[in-house]
């Protein structure tokens, strides 16, 4: 068997998910977690590349990866699906140099604010961050600064265009709402799992969060609820990249996986178990309407209205500036 | 021993040491040379700039982080070796045969990881904890206290708790080592308990407390996790901003400075300690 | 200097005042370790007692209950008729020279002797003048700024005496604390002792294994025995009188001739031994068909013309003078010789005063 | 000091040990009887059931990851050890005006937080890190060495530089009170070096190596960072296992009774190593 | 026993054998303390030297060094003619009784005298058994299973003096091995150590304070002084003619009369001194016109009916004698009185035999 090894999310690797493929591959898969985004890039760029066959970047971070060159362009030959990929994310820009795609979008998701329905009054936009102290020391923001200033730019309506490029004056003003922000906050949260369980024991009852804790505490009998806030809804979409330096038969192994990942098989198993979106078609049709509107799916044009993420050129400009508000 | 035999032993630990030093140090000076680079998107350009430094020196966030951190790590070490000098002399003088079991239940809450300790606290300080509950049925409180989980407090409780059995572990091996002779001795001149402490145990166990001290000071100002968990929205740390400039923003250069600047502030402090140590009572005094 | 008279004594009772110390019946035992079983004694106010025994019997274990380091097993010690062990070691009128020394190794030579001055309400500026002096009592000021660690074992347990004696307590407990001073050093301490405990009026209690500075010191000895009390009183008492044979050989290293009480006259006992028949004066407490034993101390059997008739077994020099190891009827004898004897093997005459020798209650071995 | 005072240092001393006991023990109880419960979505039932103990002794990887991480620990134990006798020996004993300095040394590392720490490494071992360039320029190998990184000898080598510090600084202190005269009296009686460590320096000093021990061994099991982001694939813990179930999986009544199975065979190891001492010539030596 | 001849000794020169060890200028500075101050000195093999001086005069150092425990200043050190400062400590066939006895505090105390036993290739099975039996040599196999602290002072040392003796070295160190026993316990250990050195041909070199013990041991006896040595050879020599007053005082506790040599007669001196003019006989290095002392031992004085006149200024009772202090022409004298005394400001006569009195060299005051 030929062995590869992925970096991944650990819930994007489970075994089920992944079993039609083992059944029809001699491929054996050695599976590697990764926390954060930035942890993964960190990892590489350390001199980890050469030992990993797959990885799993943002979109919005391919950049990082191609700048440091440490990945391949995807042979689009050996992925048939990719053909299958939603028009939003074979048009967009990121992932991509000189027309080469060395990121290609996985699945994909959004992140909306999560809140205990049996706590709160009305569901919640951004503002509840900023306005009001009905929920003052109830409430979590993640502890990232991309996302934490994208949300004051669209709670202060700096338009998407501009989101990516603040100017001076436009960072102060984030940074003046930030700090308000801050002293409505419990906490900010670092990884999903401890989300959750601020959830669940009450602590926090409204939270810029992801999904899983949405579903996860609701199988569990807790009344929550999911909003996505008037000012813009945050999107993510996660590729798949081979690194730079896989060749011969772990590059065919791998990409047969890539090709895989992106099918119908994985893909229901995914849109049923995560539930996530994947970024192909394939399974599409496959899902019942309960389940396409899960993952955003049944009416695609609301892709179109999310506030995708993006890298920021003045990026440690804005952690700098992040890690000011949180030490103030 | 000291003579030829001695001359031996330190031809044996020489290399060891030396192999050791450098060890330790390899990675500081790769740090210390990040320091004077400059980062530019994820490239990093090695002309050698103090940019880095200037940075820090003009930003008040860093600045209070570097200082809070501090101020934490002291701030344990001073509880720690309140609680743990008694729990020490205890362990050494006091318990004969479960000498490892005592030390070994002291550390067992360390083993099961730091995250499942969080959780632990949490369940024992949050809102609807444990205490919270206990005092709104005893009628102490109306509404569950917030400030218990998520503040300074909760972070120094639990940071406290975590590394109180490295300040034990110091002081215990200090106390085995100190003849009851000696007290008996200051005890037979007529010091009273409290000077018998600050004149012969605290001197004689000083090599304890150092330790201790270290241990506690540099795994509390190295702790990012249980002040982020439990510290609230002003649980950043020094440190945590550092990982940040390593992991998110890949600013190594400048993480690299703050690390530097950390370690040199260290280093004159224990400079400073050391000779105010040779000047005053802890170590010799003199009338 | 002690006064040469031997009037009889009542130890322990008669006395007009209160003593300053008194142990009633004290036991110490460490686990299965008897170490202390029982003694009864009491130390007068501005008095000099000297503790003598064997290796093992117990010194320092009843020092240290006075001290405040042991607890008692039982029995009760008393400090000017209150008791002593309600009383933390801290706040008892008593200093203590260390058989291990105990010095401070962080501090200095003078650091150590100054340590306790602050506890007697000594103004600070007195504090190193002061210490300073008990150094030069003990010759040691030349090394004030030194550390313990950095001294010989002699010049270490001068600094222990110093650290005791300066705080001029009331009661001075001192454990062996010349034994690792040369003779002339041992002498000049001596007298700084005595000098002292006199000037002050304090009270001495000096465990020794040198029955000539027990001698040279005490106002009372105290010979103890496999932790009990085998006599106590005045020195020349005990030297002249020893009750038992065990105390006769272990102050004077006298030879004791096992013998037979025969006949009892006034304070005179007649007794029949392997040597002859002698009449012992002096009263000890023997009655006719006692066993009893005859105590011959070196000094008092000369070589003589005439005399027992024995023969030279081994000579040992002594620098002043020779030790004469002789064997006559079987018994091993010891006599002094200014000059130097006969060889072994020579046959020689020895002679003894009777009015100098003493008689003994019988009993089992000597050692502890 | 025995006797009177003593005892009045007992009384003192007593509350904030049984404090501290009940502190210690306070999570540990929470967790044991979370252990016996199920999980049963949000709401966790209380019926106790040794289902979840049933599970780990059924399951091949809590198995497994609970063997490796006491294998690992007893490894890192053994290696520091070996490394820190001579070390600890030269500071304690060679040095005399620098000690503290060369601890604190000895901890900076430390105290620039574990992710740096890592980072600092994976510069190191990196495929295109310093060995690899070295060895390659070097000419002594053409590909460069991908096992260095991302694997159990990485997380190995990391672990050892983390938690060397403490080892040290136990046996450090052990050696600070262990007189020369011992291992002058030994080298009298015609004692070899080898004999003389073994007869008598290792007993005397096996205080410190007990402390520093159980200190390294305690630290290691619970670090699930070193393995996670230096030991690739295989670089699962049984502790970032347990933080699963805790953070992610929510499955508390599991993760606490994994928490118990490793306290308890970590009792059990060292009940036995007691016993053993207790028998062997570690401490005493029969003839 | 040591035969009492007095025929001359050429020390160090002449020796037929060639020396067991040999130290030649040996000096051992700590930092700037000079311990010892270039010392020569050969220890034959088969012989028993006692080592002498006041406290801190280098004993220890000078054992430490030939023992392998500290460095050698400057100097040399050979054992049978190899110099000795290759030899690691563990492999010189040396053991030492340490003056702070340096018992394995976690072993017992049968263990402890085990210890060098595995590397004499003494069978194991004859390991116990033997080390029993060193303890049975100082009474100490009651005790084989407790620890060290456990026992009292005396009983460590015996413990540490068993520990060293079992190995049955060709060279064994003692410092002050006996310093912490009661007289009976000493007096039968110097016995057993003399016989143990005599039995094994070992060489022993003890250090001791106790010129009684120097005496009784030794075939030769070196007087050290501040690091240097100020006279060795052999016991009675050394007594009966020391060469400096120091020695003089130092061995016999001799009164030293400051005079001049106003005449010499072959082997004899005139001197006149405050107590008039007297011939001494013997060959000291002194010439008619050097400042000399008289030196008179209280054995060598005693109360008379006639001879020089004075008064008693203090008594000290020593059991078997008095010592009688007096003032003779502003010279304070030491007399022995077998009987008591008469009381201090009694005048008294003294006489003494000027053939065993002694004429050295004088000099400065005698402390270290
Ligand atoms: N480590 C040291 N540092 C400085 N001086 C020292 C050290 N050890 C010993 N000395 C000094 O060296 C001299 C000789 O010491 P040594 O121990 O040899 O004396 P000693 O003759 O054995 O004395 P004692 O009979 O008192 O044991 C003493 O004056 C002592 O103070
Ligand atoms: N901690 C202990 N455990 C057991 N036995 C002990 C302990 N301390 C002392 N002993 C025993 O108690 C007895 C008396 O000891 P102590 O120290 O009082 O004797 P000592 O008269 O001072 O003897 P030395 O003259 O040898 O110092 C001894 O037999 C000793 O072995
Ligand atoms: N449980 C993990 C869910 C993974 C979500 N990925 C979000 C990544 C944002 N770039
Ligand atoms: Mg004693
Ligand atoms: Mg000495």
């Amino acid at each position: 068997a030929t062995d590869i090894l992925w970096m991944t999310w650990e819930n994007l690797a489970k075994d089920d998910y992944l079993a039609p493929f083992f059944a029809a591959n001699d491929v054996a898969l050695t599976k590697t977690f990764i926390g954060t985004d930035d942890e993964q890039f960190a990892k590489l760029r350390a001199g980890g590349a050469s030992s990993v066959d797959l990885i799993t970047p943002g979109l919005d971070k391919v950049e990082f990866y191609t700048a440091s060159d440490l990945l391949q362009p995807i042979d689009f030959d050996k992925v048939p699906n990719a053909a299958l990929l939603y028009d939003t994310f074979k048009k967009t820009p990121l992932g991509k140099v000189d027309g080469e795609t060395y990121g290609i979008p996985f699945y994909w998701g959004i992140n909306p604010i999560v809140y205990r329905a049996d706590l709160m009054d009305e569901e919640p936009d951004w503002s509840v961050f900023f306005e009001g102290d009905k929920y003052n020391g109830k409430l979590a923001m993640r502890d990232y600064a991309l996302e934490g200033i994208m949300i004051a730019a669209m709670y202060l309506g700096i338009p998407e265009s501009e989101m990516f490029d603040l100017d001076d004056a436009q960072l102060a003003e984030v940074k003046k709402v930030l700090m308000i922000q801050k002293s409505k906050l419990r906490t900010y949260w670092n990884s999903i799992g401890d989300l959750t369980n601020l959830f669940a024991t009450g602590e926090v009852v409204c939270a810029f969060s992801w999904v899983p804790p949405y579903y996860d505490l609701r199988a569990k009998g807790i009344d929550m609820g999911m909003a996505k806030p008037k000012e813009g809804v945050i999107g993510w979409c996660d590729t798949i990249a081979v690194p730079k330096g896989v060749e011969g038969e772990r590059l065919d192994a791998t990409f047969k996986l890539v090709d895989y990942l992106l099918g119908p098989d994985y893909g229901k198993m995914l849109a049923v178990g995560g539930p996530y979106a994947q970024s192909t078609s394939a399974a599409r049709d496959m899902l019942s309407a309960e389940e396409q509107e899960k993952i955003f799916i049944s009416d695609l044009s609301i892709m179109d209205s999310f506030v995708w993420k993006k890298n920021p050129p003045r990026y440690n400009e804005w952690v700098a500036l992040w890690n000011e508000v949180k030490a103030s | 021993m000291r003579g030829l035999p001695g001359q031996i032993g330190t031809w044996l630990a020489m290399p060891v040491v030396a192999a050791l030093v450098a060890l330790c140090l390899a990675p500081l000076l790769i740090l210390l040379a990040y320091s004077f680079f400059q980062v530019d998107f994820v490239a990093i350009s090695r002309d050698p700039t103090f940019a880095n430094y200037v940075k820090i020196a003009g930003s008040e966030t860093y600045r209070g982080l570097i200082a809070r951190a501090f101020g934490s790590a002291l701030l344990v070490v001073a509880i720690t070796a309140v609680i743990g000098y008694p729990v020490a002399w205890f362990i050494a003088k006091r318990v004969t045969g479960a000498k490892s079991t005592l030390l070994t239940l002291l550390l067992v809450p360390l083993y099961s990881g730091d995250l499942v300790r969080i959780f632990a606290w949490r369940v024992l300080l949050g809102a609807e904890g444990a205490i919270n509950r206990t005092l709104m049925w005893l009628g102490l409180t109306t509404e569950p206290l917030a400030g218990l989980l998520f503040s300074p407090l909760a972070t120094h409780i639990a940071l406290t708790y975590n590394y109180l059995p490295f300040m034990v572990i110091g002081l215990w091996l200090a106390f085995e080592s100190l003849d009851d002779a000696w007290l008996e001795a200051a005890a037979d001149l007529g010091a009273p308990a409290a000077d018998r402490f600050r004149r012969v145990t605290l001197p004689l166990t000083s090599p304890g407390l150092i330790a201790g001290g270290l241990m506690v000071f540099v795994m509390v100002a190295g702790d990012y996790l249980t002040p982020q968990l439990l510290g609230g929205a002003s649980g950043i740390t020094i440190i945590s901003a550092v990982n940040d400039l390593f992991g998110t923003a890949f600013d190594w250069p400048l993480g690299s400075a703050i690390a530097w600047t950390m370690l040199a502030i260290l280093m004159l402090c224990f400079g400073a300690g050391a000779l105010a140590i040779r000047r005053t009572a802890l170590v010799s005094e003199g009338v | 200097m002690t006064t040469p008279d031997l009037r009889a004594e009542t130890d322990g009772s008669g006395r007009a005042q209160r003593p300053l110390l008194e142990a009633k019946g004290l036991y110490k035992s460490y686990g299965e370790v008897d170490a202390v079983s029982g003694v009864d004694f009491a130390l007068d106010g501005n008095s000099y007692v000297t503790l003598l025994g064997p290796s093992g019997c117990g010194k320092t274990s009843i020092l240290r209950m006075i001290g405040g380091f042991e607890e008692i097993t039982s029995g009760a010690l008393t400090l000017d008729g209150a008791r002593l062990d309600e009383i933390p070691a801290a706040r008892r009128p008593i200093n203590t020279v260390f058989q291990s020394y105990a010095l401070f190794p962080h501090l200095s030579v003078l650091d150590n002797v100054a340590f306790g001055l602050s506890y007697r309400g000594i103004p600070r500026s007195r504090i190193r003048p002061t210490a300073l002096e008990a150094l030069k009592t003990v010759r040691m000021e030349a090394m004030a700024d030194r550390r313990p660690r950095q001294l010989s074992g002699g010049q270490q347990q001068r600094v222990a005496l110093a650290r005791a004696i300066v705080n001029e307590p009331r009661l001075l407990l001192l454990d062996e604390p010349l034994s690792a001073l040369d003779r002339r050093m041992r002498k000049d301490m001596q007298i700084e002792l005595k000098d002292l405990q006199r000037r002050l009026g304090m009270t001495f209690l000096h465990v020794t294994h040198d029955q000539e500075e027990a001698f040279a010191l005490s106002d009372r000895i105290i010979v103890m025995r496999n932790g009990r009390i085998e006599q106590q009183g005045r020195p020349d008492h005990i030297y002249a009188r020893p009750n038992t044979a065990y105390v006769a050989d272990f102050i004077g290293g006298a030879v004791c001739v096992p013998g037979e009480v025969v006949d009892r006259q006034a304070v005179d006992v007649i007794l029949d031994t392997a040597l002859g028949r002698f009449q012992i004066p002096g009263a000890p407490p023997l009655t006719a068909g006692m066993a009893a034993v005859l105590c011959l101390r070196p000094e008092n059997l000369s070589l003589a013309s005439d005399g027992l008739p024995a023969r030279v077994t081994h000579c040992v020099y002594r620098g002043s003078d020779w030790i004469v190891e002789c064997e006559s009827a079987g018994q091993l004898l010891q006599a002094t010789a200014l000059d130097t004897p006969p060889p072994p093997g020579s046959d020689v005459k020895l002679s003894f005063d009777p009015a100098r020798a003493w008689a003994a209650a019988a009993e089992q071995g000597v050692s502890a």
